[in-house]
């Protein structure tokens, strides 16, 4: 059997020099880049599987093992996992290590194709983010880690806000896949003056690791 | 000399009865009751004002004038109405400061090229001079505009049309009030129509808080307030949503701009006053609401847009936000109709952004039709009965929506 | 001019030099200049000439009130010389002045200001008719300031930012620090805007001592400096304030944040509350030639010296209204100014201390008196001083008259935040009478003067701020609110306007060269409001909008007796409260827009992108604007079409196929599992707005398609025509999940065969059928829909997938000679198989039965209650409509008439939606909508197209499609 | 003006994330048994009276969902369910 070396194409392509690359499940993900620097950094996810739940009541849909975010806005961390409550029956996981199989009779829809996932991270992380969206997304006596729904380069997303603390700071993003390349342009574009560079998965993960222990 | 001491109008005390009560010191309304009393002798008339004559939409407009719509029911009223500001400047005796400057209408797509085809071609078949320009020519005519492909949406032709330009607006409303007050007829600002009577089927008198008034003949003409008043005094709803639409005007820069320039896929237009000053405007948030407020999103949605047209803006400033009430129909066409709810009560209503440009002419005919009660042929295709028979005009122009959607 | 370089207050560096050009003069200032004071200091006294009457104007006050000092920097016309840092190398030129503004050759014209009476245009120039066009381009050319050349590039760069904050205070003054500072100190987050490169305001420079006895300036400067120490408080420098909204949001824009000028930061705050602390400006004097240069305003004056070290003249007179305007004259004494006499026009209320140091100085003192005239031709020589009653007068020699009648406060931020304005005796200000919610005024804006008493009321406007964010204050407020009691509270303001015996030169507003005679004129009239004056005399809508003449107008024209209101009423403030560069509003000017998961190979073969919506698409891949070898290559072989951009949806639950039924007009309950149903949606008029494909892929699970133009907008009408119902139903966009391949033509399907396992015959996979297999071993999902009238295979593949599969279609299509097609292709293909597109065939008011698609609605279900189904009935059989149709051209060597012609007979009938040229019919064809009395098959149409001078082009309705009627090509 | 509507899942926010949906009129009626009149009154007409209104809104660029508010159109506040301007 000949290898099979078939390759997807993610929505973005970061403006960086790979330094230690793999291929997961047909994916080339950049692990590390070289010359990353010391923050603020910004990340391409969008390999990572996502899914849509949309059932009522929400919680008989939630896959085994995973807690349930109880109002719209919570965010539940577990087992490199990210469940975010969008709505009243709508919720979206996502899953940082191995991609699962949908269980049958799932309400859930794999949306990983349809949407970008960028990660920025580390210090300056919200005076980028100030940048590009008027969303008030440290706003005081909010528990972390918090969804907000809304514009974000005047292009509707999901965020999410894992942390917050001075070096820590973590923001997850997501919209519709098209906009890939103008969202990385304007990301880009509104960090330069911070000096944003591209990261590689590694340092997202281990800083979400890091976040799941303290969660 | 030039007879400063004269007053324009003259201030009058409430009568007990009128021939005809005009609601709203507009432009429509002051043009209505003008030619009552120009054409048909009719002067016993009062126009009721709220606030004071062209504190609506008659002041707050951007003064465009132009015959290019899209429908042959539209058209030729527009170009009657160009034809009246030379002969009222006259009549009047009061320059009503036309300048007919031309008007350039851009292209960004095919779709648009195509829209606009169809309007030249209804122009120049109805005898209206309007013309199709290639994106160079468009240039000649207006050498600012940057017809390169950096625009997000460049430009890819223009609609010319060489009859229209921009009128003094405040003059308009100054001289017809000069001109009703010469004919007699009574203009009463600060007045508000608090109620309207009927007996026996028709219209009998109009409350206000000046005393009530007896008359047979009522005209609705209270721009973004007449749906209110319809529903709320005459018992009569209308299709018409009200939303605020805002204008601003740059510092006043020496001559840039020699033409009225506007485009559909920016959603706004740009021209330069007399006085300099560089007007751009165009867009609603289509949300109805009565307030006038301005809003920071559109600004700034408006300056970003109008420079993306004409570059060399980015140096001006801007100086002055207004917004304006636009009584908007389904289908961008006015609502002229007579005799609903009732005999006697008329109707003038649901002009949205073209009521500066149509007054004049409306209110000549909306004169006949009153002093007369036929309707005239050219006012008819916008009676209220079209919406429920499920006959709009093809006068449409889609709402901007700059928010990127999913 | 050497400057005062030992000063505490001062905000330059003397020793740091900067050299600029003024004109041809090679000119030097120093750090901290701004372009306006480094010209002053170079002993430039004449910065431009008027609007009008060209007259010569000078430095009148520093805060950009009027255009007196508008100059162009580097290029760009109409920037403020006040408010604009000075750089090194900067060159500076003035305006509307020839040769320049010291000479001028249009001086004349302020000797015709005469024959310009208020109104003039009015009234004038339309007799003869024939003379209106020609006066209009001199005009013209007379009019505006500054010249922006239509090549003209903005300098500079811009962005934006939206820093998040519970409470906004405007103006960094004491009110605005202190009310800082206190809402800081609950831990709320502060956004502090200050206008001026530094904060402090109008006590920043004075050396008057506060109640405490120390000096005002050295008070303020520990202010600033907790306020630069506080981790909650973000302070913007050289931010002015340009607009307020209701529910907290305040707009600004920042200059100064790197040496270029032209460098400026659009930026917007939403806050819980705000605290307007804008201080004052000083209202004019008017008398006869008030604005020569060499007459300014009391700061003016005072500042120049204490903050930049200049001495703003020898010999200085004082017409003066208020406190300030006295240690001014004490202070500018002490500095080296003679001082040959001080006007008040107050007969009592004087500070007894600052009379004493006025008389301690010999300095001669009139109560009651004030300028009445200016003599000099370009700058001030002498000045006639009178009493009120202007019977005693006496002239003085000077080179500076500092001319001030009292304060304006600067509330437009508060009336653009909704509150409403009344006047008030004491002050003689506009205050407001009841402010917006969480909306609070503090410090000089409410009349109060004393150092202490501005602190107070800032740090109570503070406390308020933070009761606005839900901390209970209530005890503090009133505590404080007794002691602010105790303090000096609001100052007895002089409502003196004008000099007595003023002649026809005095100017109530400096950028429209209107003058008091001109207000008069417009009362003659009968205009009666202020607001009306302002429209009819053009007072206050110049450059410099209100700031000279807001507060002088109302007042004037309420002592003139003319208005019918019992009180002085204002005029309207709009924003921009400064003007601001539309460069500056367009910020970041992010264009966000969506690519195909192919954007790129579609480029590399050739692809001309264009915006459509939201996304870049491909028009064509060649020169060749009617795009044949497209054409050709889908009905001779096979062309491939990037779709991706179809709305792709799935909706699944126990009730979607409820939903399906409300919004689509045809029957839902029965969508077979291997075929995909086409059908239309309609809006509530019964008018077509979509159409596409239904597939149910499981139980209770369905894909559908929709246009391009709708994807964005349907999760949103469905979820709204379901609003009532509590159904339960999922939706979800699957828009950009994946690519759309359109695989079409002859050998279609001999290629797809190449690339798949799977059995693709017209028996396995038929016409309308719908299949999921692998391609390449990428699992897709694929339909035969015949929009382009030819077999053809609708490939979704998976996004991530797209690049792969469409290369291996493409090497696979090699041999049968496949190539890329585009819209315009697409376009004329489906033409020739008259096919709709929404919005080409159709328009606002076209219905389902208008377009010929009636046969799509499935009547008998008015248990959906369908959206539209009501418009369908009503209209079902209604004469009168435009209906679409086919046509060709009687003579089918004709080109075909442009899109939009018009048909007509006496009248217009309708009109051509798209026409082309077909290739493989040999002839034009078209669609047109037409009454329906011409509709029908065989009747002519006469078509007047743009430009054809009356020529009509006569075409004849035909039956569609054109091409392949009976739909074989389809089922290959 | 900064036109705030308040989410019930998202709370309060910019206007402009919105997408407004009219005046609330109730659910459509059976389309069988309209009327042009009565067609025309649900789908075209409309009171246009300043004051409070009960109106749809849409979140777009948020979460997604529908839901009403009461809002001032003389003042582009929005107004509490529970006030006594506040009826349908």
């Amino acid at each position: 059997m000949k290898p099979d070396n078939r390759l997807r194409q993610s929505p973005v392509q970061l403006d960086g020099r790979p330094h230690r690359t793999l291929v997961r499940d047909h994916w080339p993900v950049v692990c590390e880049y070289a010359d990353e620097g010391d923050g603020p950094w910004l990340v391409d996810l969008s390999h990572c599987q996502r899914i849509d739940i949309q059932a009522r009541p929400l919680a008989a849909m939630i896959p085994e093992g995973l807690p349930e975010p109880e109002a719209p806005g919570e965010v539940r961390i577990q087992d490199q996992s990210l469940i975010t409550r969008m709505g009243k029956a709508q919720a979206c996981l996502w899953r940082f290590g191995q991609a699962a199989a949908f269980p049958v009779g799932f309400n859930g829809t794999e949306i990983t194709e349809a949407t970008l996932a960028l990660a920025i991270l580390g210090r300056h992380t919200f005076a980028i983010a100030e940048k590009l969206s008027s969303l008030d997304l440290q706003a005081p006596g909010r528990s972390l880690p918090r969804l907000y729904q809304g514009p974000f380069a005047q292009v509707p997303c999901q965020l999410v806000v894992l942390d917050a603390a001075a070096g820590r700071e973590m923001l997850l993003l997501s919209c519709s896949r098209g906009y890939g390349r103008d969202m990385v342009g304007a990301i880009t574009n509104a960090g330069a003056e911070f000096n944003l560079r591209p990261a590689g998965e590694d340092r997202f993960m281990r800083m979400f690791e890091n976040r799941e222990k303290g969660a | 000399m030039f007879g400063l001491h004269k007053r324009l109008w003259a201030a009058r005390p409430v009568k007990s009865s009128y021939d005809a009560v005009i609601i709203g010191g507009g432009l429509h309304g002051l043009a209505t009751a003008y030619f009552l009393a120009r054409d048909h002798n009719i002067t016993n008339v009062a126009v009721i004002e709220k606030r004071f004559i062209g504190f609506g939409g008659s002041g707050r407009n951007t003064a465009i004038v132009r015959a290019n719509q899209r429908t042959q029911e539209n058209l030729p009223l527009y170009k009657e109405a160009l034809d009246l500001w030379p002969e009222l400047t006259r009549e009047l005796d009061f320059n009503l400061m036309f300048h007919n400057c031309g008007n350039l209408n851009l292209a960004h797509s095919e779709a648009a090229l195509k829209a606009m085809r169809l309007q030249v071609a209804s122009a120049q078949f109805l005898g209206i001079d309007s013309r199709l320009l290639d994106p160079k020519e468009c240039k000649e005519v207006v050498p600012a505009l940057d017809i390169s492909g950096r625009p997000r949406y460049p430009i890819t032709g223009g609609m010319y049309h060489p009859p229209g330009g921009i009128v003094r607006h405040d003059a308009v409303v100054w001289g017809l009030a000069k001109g009703c007050s010469r004919r007699g007829v009574h203009i009463h600002q600060g007045t508000e129509v608090t109620g309207i009577g009927f007996e026996k089927g028709k219209v009998a008198w109009v409350d206000t808080d000046r005393g009530k008034i007896r008359t047979p003949r009522v005209l609705n003409a209270a721009g973004g307030y007449s749906a209110g008043i319809a529903s709320r005094l005459m018992g009569l709803r209308l299709p018409i949503s009200v939303l605020t639409i805002q204008a601003m005007v740059t510092q006043p820069l020496k001559p840039l701009l020699h033409h009225v320039v506007s485009s559909g896929a920016y959603h706004c237009y740009a021209n330069q006053t007399l006085k300099g000053e560089i007007v751009t405007g165009a867009h609603m948030d289509p949300w109805p609401n009565f307030t006038t407020q301005t809003t920071a999103a559109y600004i700034k949605h408006q300056a970003e847009f109008v420079t993306e047209f004409l570059p060399c803006l980015k140096g001006a400033k801007f100086m002055r936000i207004w917004g304006g009430l636009a009584d908007m129909t389904p289908d961008m066409a006015p609502i002229i109709d007579g005799h609903v709810p009732a005999e006697g009560c008329f109707l003038d209503c649901g002009w949205g952004y073209f009521g500066f440009k149509s007054s004049t002419v409306t209110g000549r005919y909306m004169a006949r039709y009153m002093a007369t009660g036929e309707c005239p042929e050219i006012l008819q295709p916008f009676a209220l009965k079209r919406f429920q028979e499920h006959r709009l005009m093809g006068e449409t122009a889609a709402l901007v929506d700059y928010s990127a959607n999913n | 001019m050497i400057r005062l370089n030992h000063l505490p207050t001062l905000r330059i560096k003397p020793g740091v030099p900067r050299s600029f050009t003024y004109g041809r003069r090679r000119l030097q200032g120093v750090e901290g200049d701004t372009v306006a004071t480094a010209l002053f200091a170079n002993g430039v006294r004449v910065f431009g000439r008027s609007l009008k009457y060209h007259r010569p104007r000078g430095l009148y006050s520093l805060d950009g009130e009027s255009s007196n000092t508008l100059v162009n920097v580097d290029g760009v016309p109409n920037v403020c010389a006040e408010t604009t840092l000075l750089a090194d190398g900067m060159c500076v030129a003035s305006q509307n002045a020839f040769p320049g503004p010291d000479f001028d050759a249009l001086g004349f014209m302020d000797a015709l200001s005469w024959a310009m009476p208020a109104g003039f245009y009015y009234r004038m120039l339309h007799k003869p008719a024939r003379l209106w066009p020609l006066a209009v381009p001199v005009i013209r050319k007379m009019a505006g300031v500054g010249t922006l050349a239509p090549d003209f590039q903005a300098p500079g760069r811009r962005d934006e930012i939206y820093p998040a904050a519970d409470v906004c205070v405007i103006g960094a003054g004491v009110a605005g620090m202190s009310a800082a500072l206190a809402a800081a100190e609950a831990g709320l987050r502060v956004v502090l805007f200050e206008s001026r490169p530094w904060p402090g305001g109008a006590f920043e420079y004075r050396p008057g001592a506060a109640r405490d006895g120390v000096a005002c300036f050295q008070k303020t400067a520990e202010l600033a400096a907790a306020v630069k120490a506080s981790p909650h408080i973000r302070l913007f420098l050289n931010a002015p304030v340009i607009g307020v909204y209701s529910n907290g949001l305040v707009t600004a824009f920042q200059r100064g944040r790197s040496p270029h000028p032209f460098d400026e930061r659009y930026i917007e705050v939403r806050a819980a509350s705000v605290v307007v602390a804008t201080g004052c400006i000083e209202r004019p004097l008017l008398f006869e030639h008030n604005e020569r240069p060499g007459v300014m305003q009391a700061g003016c004056a005072h500042r120049l010296a204490r903050t930049w070290g200049i001495l703003p003249g020898r010999t200085a007179v004082f017409s003066v209204g208020h406190d300030p305007g006295l240690e001014a004259a004490v202070d500018l004494f002490d500095l080296g100014v003679e001082i040959a006499a001080v006007a008040d026009l107050r007969q009592d209320g004087l500070d007894p201390a600052l009379v004493d140091a006025l008389s301690r100085r010999r300095i001669p003192l009139l109560r009651g008196w004030s300028a009445t005239k200016a003599h000099g031709r370009r700058r001030v020589a002498k000045v006639t001083l009178a009493g009120a009653n202007g019977r005693f007068r006496k002239t003085l020699d000077c080179d500076l008259l500092v001319a001030s009648a009292g304060f304006t406060p600067v509330t437009g931020p508060l009336t653009l935040a909704g509150a409403k304005l009344a006047f008030d005796e004491r002050t003689g200000f506009f205050l407001p009478t009841c402010l917006p919610p969480r909306v609070h005024a503090a410090g000089r804006i409410t009349g109060r003067q004393d150092w202490h008493a501005v602190a107070a009321s800032g740090r109570l406007a503070g406390l308020c701020a933070i009761q606005d964010n839900g901390i209970d204050q209530t005890a503090a407020i009133g505590e404080l609110a007794d002691a602010l009691g105790s303090l000096p509270g609001p100052v007895r303001g002089a409502k003196f306007v004008i000099a007595p015996d003023s002649g026809k030169k005095t100017f109530i507003c400096f950028d429209e060269d209107a003058t008091v005679k001109n207000v008069d004129q417009a009362m003659a009239k009968g205009f009666n409001v202020p607001e009306l004056i302002k429209r009819f005399a053009s007072v206050g809508t110049g450059p410099g909008q209100g700031g000279i003449p807001g507060h002088n107008l109302p007042l004037y024209v309420h002592q003139s007796g003319a208005s019918p209101d019992a009180q002085p009423r204002p005029t309207t403030v709009r924003a921009p409260l400064t003007p601001t560069f539309l460069a500056t509003y367009a910020g970041a000017r992010l264009d966000m827009s969506k690519r195909t998961p192919i954007h790129d190979l579609q480029v590399a073969a050739g692809g001309r992108m264009e915006r459509l919506g939201v996304w870049h698409r491909a028009r064509r891949f060649s020169e060749d604007v009617h795009s044949r070898e497209e054409i050709l290559s889908v009905r001779t072989a096979v062309g491939i079409l990037d779709a991706s951009t179809l709305g792709k949806f799935r909706i699944f639950g126990p009730d979607a196929v409820k939903v399906l039924d409300r919004v689509y007009v045809g029957d839902m309950t029965r969508v077979p599992r291997t075929r995909a149903k086409y059908s239309a949606m309609c809006n509530e008029d019964g008018c077509l707005i979509d159409d596409g494909v239904i597939v149910r892929t499981g139980d209770n699970d369905y894909y559908l398609t929709t246009s391009t133009g709708r994807a964005g907008v349907t999760v949103e009408w469905i979820r709204y025509h379901t609003r009532f119902d509590d159904w339960d139903f999922g939706i979800v966009n699957l828009t950009d999940a994946y690519g759309v391949i359109n695989l079409a033509g002859p050998e279609a399907r001999a290629v797809l065969q190449r690339v798949t396992d799977a059995d693709v015959s017209n028996e396995a996979f038929p016409f309308m059928g719908y299949r999921e297999f692998a391609v390449g071993e990428v699992p897709l999902r694929a339909m035969r829909l015949g929009f382009v009238g030819e077999l053809s295979f609708e490939l979704h593949v998976p996004a991530s997938w797209m690049a792969y599969v469409w290369n291996l279609l493409m090497d696979a299509g090699k041999d049968f000679g496949i190539r890329p097609f585009g819209l315009e292709a697409q376009n004329t293909l489906r033409l020739e198989k008259g096919h709709v597109i929404i919005g080409s065939e159709s328009e606002q008011r076209t219905t389902l039965h208008d377009v010929g698609l009636g046969f799509l609605w499935h009547r008998d279900k008015p248990w959906a209650r369908t959206v539209g189904d009501a418009a369908l009935r009503q209209t079902e059989h209604q004469p009168g409509r435009l209906k679409l149709v086919g046509f060709r051209m009687a003579d089918p060597s004709a080109s075909p008439p442009r899109d939009g012609s018009v048909i007509v007979d006496r009248r217009i009938r309708g009109y051509v939606c798209t026409a082309r040229y077909s290739v493989v019919l040999k002839e034009p064809v078209g669609l047109a909508l037409v009454e329906d009395d011409s509709s029908a098959k065989g009747a002519p149409l006469a078509i007047y197209e743009d430009g054809c001078g009356g020529r009509l082009i006569q075409a004849v309705v035909t039956e569609t499609p054109f091409y392949d009627p009976e739909g074989l090509r389809l089922r290959l | 003006m900064a036109f705030t509507i308040t989410c019930p899942i998202c709370g309060p926010r910019s206007g402009y994330e919105f997408r407004y949906g009219g005046q609330d009129k109730g659910p459509r009626p059976d389309p069988a048994e309209m009327t042009p009149e009565t067609w025309c009154d649900y789908v075209h007409m409309t009171d246009s009276c300043p004051g409070v209104q009960k109106e749809w809104w849409y979140h777009r660029a948020g979460c997604g969902i529908w839901f009403t508010i009461y809002r001032d159109t003389t003042t582009n506040l929005e107004v509490s369910p529970d006030s006594p301007e506040a009826v349908a």
